[in-house]
């Protein structure tokens, strides 16, 4: 099945209290489908977040298109937008506020399953107690509020609530940056099995390099609402070619110890 | 040039829609005013049987015959010259009353205000600062159970016990005992113009009939500051901005202003609000204590159904209310610039 | 040994250590909870002396914070505290007034993860400067202003006048981090403890400002305790590591060895599971034995 | 924040538990007070709104709060009162908090949008800060000059008067919770903007509204007695609480303290059992 995010020159502009404009997003080309693992990289303020923001329909481009299989997401009508959320989901980036504090988690699954798939309580119960067991998560744990479970545990059901329409595009911001590290590793090696597993593609947006360099084949990295640098990752990260993904580069080699 | 506009653009700002903000008032004034139901016609002959040529020439004498548009642009055009009009039932001219009852109102709310202030100011601190200190204990529960008594239950009991059994207080009539002559005009506040004349026996008299009511003020109305200041001097104790600022080595003084200053402008916000409650509102307490103010004016406004003196008491109170807003927004404002506007405090 | 010093186990002895800066023995920190007490900190023993550099890592919920911050005297009032020894400078801690606002124990400076919460956003910087340094030295007004002017500059805000006059929500994250560096620094305590101090922050912005804040504390002769969940940073900039899980400490050595010298399989894990750009082309990354959300 | 503190939300967890033993202790008085509402003008001993004995007798055997001026017995007027002011405390608050509710979620939802919708969203967040520039009691004078003095016209008034502290709450935390990213994760999941209104924002944004809610009922009551008291509520002699102590008030300055301290007793005493309930279901404000 075709899925092709387009980004036709995208600019995003945000305009301050004062009246001030400030382009968060500015001259973006990209596309986005289901062949291939994308990071994108950059710092806070880069416009990384926009973009997701924009990719998924939740923001509009001022300038520019952001289109799905050739149709505007902006335009889009009721029913074609389910069928796109049917094809793109999201890993929201803070787990402790991307489920509702006053409902289960159950709850929150079962969203996706009635409105994109239409399936009644009993199959999405059924869909979502499968996806939960290969996330080796124990669907008992679906009962409880999202504060009542660890932060891995939120995240893990964060991405349970996406895979659970078996998208065809997965779209990950800052997914694991709120994580421990002892589950940062096993929630990365999740989503990079999922996505070999099912052929499905996966944009995943962080300022952590070493983490998105793990997971993605392709590298985009943002700089002041632009992208800078885009290519494979080894080349990126062994063959940069522009100064501010040196310095990028640079840093996690100073931390770690390798002298650069 | 561009410097002292960035400096002082947000109060200027701030000033320059007050104006907008009392002009809509008033026109919000003039249409409920008009929408009041009943004939002031009628209420001003009093039911007497009239022929309809004393009627319409009643009607003309009171602007009403006229079309709206004309009323109304009559009215702005005299609020504007401070006229509003002669009441219907005493023909005494409304700003007249006004320029007596307002400062008095004013005066009473401002001595109130400033005693209330001062102590949930002391208050708040020590019940912050010394949390199981009983005297702590007994003030912050006090202050929990704000507005449960309301003023005219503590205005009934004060002068029961204060007036009936312990006589520690005049009877409660007036500002001042009955055979004493008011003191000469100057500002329009009696206590300042005792004061500025130097009347001492007029002074003690005054002193003796307002502590009371005063008091009943204080009580009724300083808890509600209390509590709410409590409150933000807990939440700006427990700021991480608070640790910075010991752990980084300022001192203590400095901390406790600090922490001040962060819980004050909720608290100023709330001091404005009751202080435009006290100047309508003192109502209550003016009408206990039969001193004639704002609140009485209003009361036989109502009762008489005088639309020309409830408009313009209506007036006077929002402008005295607006205007208070204005000060408190400003105090808020230079103490806490975040509240400014165009100020963006988003991270990033 | 469940709990160990810092110290190198040929110095580590009971007796008290009169070379210590910072001496804490036997630390623990329970908070009462509706199910019972529940024990944050469990016997920890931490030697600082003048100068020392030292990394306190651990993931959430291991005790690290709670841990530091009863050293610099910020717990919650609920917390109970209990230690056989708590001492800095020779003064003993525990025999220090429980305030509603706490006091600072002289000689030590703390910096924080957020520096947008940290900084009091309705004073200038210059004023929230000036106030340190106008309490802990005798000097004009003219001078500490240019004391304060100077600390900007040393931080690397050239900007001074601007600086001086913004408050801290009209400055950019990386400068607002500066200025609390700044400002920490600025009573020149012995001590400087950093919690989190650059979590928040991108890794580029958050290794120059560790850089900087290593090279001032050593300036200043000042020792540097730093609580952190970053493994690469901490051996990057510190000399020695200790490693708490649930509330104890299960490894400590120095910080660039660690990975070799660990015996505890937490730290070992701990260092694996860390993603790296060499690691970038590995099929999987290693994980912890433990894995969360499969029921025990 | 990118990272969480070390120590768990210990705050929230200790916030949801309640002492259930002395939470329900706080539910008695309010239960008696509802009781003595429906009950009450039948258990009164006299006709609370005739003249039953010789005025101003001071409380005794007979008349247990004694009469008050014109000769009536203050024990039945004080308790048939009750169902009065409860009745206007209670439609009040619900009124006002359920269109406090409403507009402060239209408002907040749409205040920074562009177009008609959005600028009409902004005045009427204006008109909120406006009406509060005046005193309630003001407000409460002027509208029962409109309608007259009567139980439907005092609820209407002061629901005029308290909303709009109501909406200004919910709608500041329409603001916050609009930025929250469980919205934008309903929106991914396919909930319409109607859905996501209803099941996520009025939940998750109300809470304040029905916190202060016992507050604005505690301010009916107070308001209702306060017009009372003026001589502009409901007319005697309707037992109302208010009117009785305006009209014992001449009494307690001469020494007769009885005819206006039994019902102001019984006003401090709703009050307080009101703000006891509001403690119970909404914490420990």
């Amino acid at each position: 099945m075709s899925a092709t995010i387009q980004f036709t020159d995208v600019r995003r502009v945000f305009r301050g209290r004062g009246g001030a404009e400030h382009a968060a997003v500015d001259g973006v080309d990209l596309l986005v489908d289901s062949s291939t693992r994308l990071g994108i990289v950059g710092e806070s303020g880069s416009g990384k977040s926009t973009v997701v923001r924009m990719m998924l329909g939740l923001d509009h481009p001022t300038a520019g298109s952001v289109e799905f299989d050739g149709v505007p997401l902006a335009s889009m009508s009721a029913p074609a937008l389910r069928a796109f959320r049917r094809q793109v989901q999201l890993v929201a980036q803070d787990t402790s506020s991307s489920f509702d504090p006053r409902r289960t988690l159950r709850d929150a699954l079962r969203k996706p399953c009635h409105n994109l798939l239409e399936l009644d309580t009993a199959a999405a119960d059924a869909a979502i107690d499968r996806t939960l067991e290969a996330l080796s998560l124990d669907p008992a744990l679906a009962a409880r509020k999202p504060h009542q479970v660890s932060g891995g545990q939120r995240q893990r059901f964060s991405i349970a609530r996406a895979l659970v329409v078996e998208p065809t595009v997965i779209v990950c911001d800052e997914a694991v940056s709120a994580l421990d590290v002892s589950v940062q590793g096993s929630v990365l090696n999740l989503l990079k099995e999922h996505c070999e597993n099912h052929d499905a593609g996966l944009v995943f947006v962080s300022h952590g390099l070493p983490a998105t360099a793990f997971i993605s084949e392709e590298l985009v990295v943002m700089y002041q609402g632009r992208v800078v640098e885009r290519g494979p990752v080894g080349r990126v990260l062994f063959e940069t070619e522009h100064p501010y993904t040196q310095t990028l580069v640079d840093a996690y080699r100073v931390t770690e110890g390798v002298p650069s | 040039m561009t410097h002292l506009w960035t400096r002082n653009g947000w109060w200027v700002r701030r000033l320059a829609v007050l104006p907008l903000h009392l002009l809509i008032f008033a026109l919000v004034v003039f249409f409920l005013v008009k929408l009041i139901p009943g004939d002031p016609v009628a209420v001003l002959s009093g039911g007497q049987p009239m022929t309809p040529e004393q009627y319409e020439a009643t009607r003309a004498s009171l602007g009403l015959a006229d079309p709206i548009w004309v009323q109304l642009t009559t009215f702005l055009g005299d609020a504007v010259r401070l006229d509003f009009g002669n009441s219907i039932i005493s023909g005494i001219g409304v700003m007249d009353e006004m320029s007596t009852r307002l400062p008095e109102t004013v005066e009473l709310a401002v001595m109130a205000m400033t005693i209330s202030a001062l102590l949930a100011l002391a208050l708040g601190f020590l019940v912050v600062l010394r949390p199981r200190n009983a005297v702590s204990r007994v003030i912050a529960s006090y202050a929990r159970a704000a507005g449960a008594v309301p003023d005219f239950c503590l205005g009934v009991a004060g002068v029961f016990v204060f007036y009936s059994v312990l006589h520690w207080a005049p009877a409660p009539i007036g500002r001042y005992a009955t055979s004493l002559n008011a003191p000469p005009r100057t500002t329009g506040f009696p206590f300042l113009d005792a004061l500025l004349s130097s009347d001492t026996v007029l002074m003690s008299s005054m002193i003796q009939h307002l502590w009371l009511p005063i008091g009943v003020l204080v009580v009724a109305y300083a808890p509600m500051l209390l509590k709410l200041f409590i409150r933000s001097l807990d939440q700006a104790k427990n700021a991480q901005a608070t640790r910075f600022r010991i752990a980084s080595g300022a001192s203590r003084p400095m901390v406790l202003l600090s922490v001040g200053r962060r819980a004050l402008p909720s608290t100023i916000a709330m001091f404005g609000t009751i202080f435009g409650f006290m100047v309508g509102g003192a109502v209550v307490v003016e009408q206990l204590f039969a001193i004639p103010g704002m609140g009485e004016y209003a009361v036989q406004a109502v009762t008489r159904a005088d639309f020309v003196a409830l408009r313009g008491f209506l007036l006077v109170v929002g402008a005295v209310s607006l205007i208070v807003f204005f000060l408190v927004d400003v105090v808020t404002m230079s103490l806490d610039p975040r509240r400014r506007p165009g100020v963006a405090t988003a991270g990033g | 040994m469940t709990t160990s010093a810092l110290e190198e186990s040929t110095q580590a002895t009971p007796t008290p250590q009169p070379d210590a800066l910072l001496e804490v023995r036997g630390l623990t920190i329970t908070y009462p909870t509706p199910t019972g007490p529940f024990t944050a900190v469990d016997g920890v023993d931490l030697v600082l002396r003048p100068g020392d550099k030292v990394a306190v890592v651990g993931e959430s919920g291991s005790g690290k914070t709670n841990a530091c911050m009863a050293v610099a005297g910020f717990l919650a009032p609920e917390a109970q505290v209990s230690a056989e020894a708590m001492a800095f400078a020779g003064a003993d801690l525990r025999a220090r007034r429980a305030l509603a606002i706490p006091e600072r124990i002289t000689g030590v400076g703390v910096v924080f993860q957020d520096a947008m919460t940290s900084l009091d956003p309705v004073w200038t910087v210059g004023q929230q400067l000036c106030a340190v340094i106008r309490h802990n030295e005798k000097l004009s007004r003219k001078e500490v202003r240019a004391r304060a002017a100077d600390w900007l500059r040393r931080v690397g805000l050239h900007d001074t006048e601007r600086v001086l006059a913004a408050r801290p929500y009209e400055l950019s994250g990386g400068m607002r981090q500066r200025v609390m560096i700044a400002i920490a620094l600025s009573a020149r305590p012995r001590l400087l403890i950093a919690d989190e101090p650059t979590s928040a922050l991108d890794a580029t912005l958050s290794r120059e400002l560790m850089q900087l804040m290593v090279e001032l504390t050593e300036e200043l002769g000042a020792a540097l305790l730093m609580v952190s969940h970053d493994m690469a940073l901490c051996q990057a900039f510190t000399d020695r590591t200790v490693v708490m899980y649930q509330g104890r400490v299960v490894d400590q050595g120095p910080s660039r060895t660690l990975a070799d010298t660990a015996t505890h399989a937490y730290t070992r894990g701990l260092i694996a599971c860390v993603p790296r750009l060499e690691n970038a082309d590995w099929k999987r990354l290693p994980t912890m034995a433990r894995v969360e959300g499969v029921p025990a | 924040m990118a990272l969480a503190l070390d120590t768990p939300d210990r705050d929230t967890r200790r916030r949801r538990t309640r002492r259930p033993g002395i939470a329900s202790v706080t539910l008695v008085p309010a239960a008696i007070l509802v009781l003595l509402a429906v009950l009450g003008p039948v258990l009164v001993p006299f006709s609370p709104i005739d003249v039953v004995d010789r005025p101003d007798l001071p409380p005794g055997g007979a008349h247990w709060f004694g009469t008050d001026s014109a000769g009536m017995d203050v024990f039945s007027r004080t308790i048939a009162a009750t169902r009065n002011n409860l009745l206007i405390g209670l439609i009040t608050t619900v009124l006002a908090t359920s269109l406090g509710i409403l507009i402060g979620l239209v408002v907040g939802m749409n205040e920074s949008r562009r177009g008609p919708v959005g600028t009409l969203a902004r005045g009427v967040s204006r008109a909120l800060d406006l009406v509060q520039a005046v005193p309630a009691i003001i407000i409460g004078l002027v509208l029962i000059a409109f309608f007259g003095a009567s139980i439907p016209s005092l609820t209407v008034a002061l629901t005029v008067c308290l909303l709009p502290n109501q909406a200004r709450l919910v709608r500041a935390e329409v603001l916050r919770v609009r930025g929250e990213a469980y919205l934008d994760a309903a929106r991914v999941s396919g909930d319409s903007e109607l859905v996501l209104i209803a099941k996520h924002v009025l939940p998750n944004s109300s809470w304040p509204a029905l916190e202060n809610a016992s507050l604005v009922f505690g301010s009916a009551i107070v308001l209702t007695a306060g017009l009372g008291f003026l001589g502009v509520g409901l007319h005697p002699p309707t037992p109302e609480w208010g009117s009785m102590i305006a009209i014992g008030a001449p009494g307690a300055a001469s020494g007769r303290w009885w005819s206006a301290l039994f019902p102001a007793v019984a006003l401090a005493l709703t009050v307080f059992a009101v703000s006891g309930v509001g403690r119970r279901l909404f914490g420990d404000d």
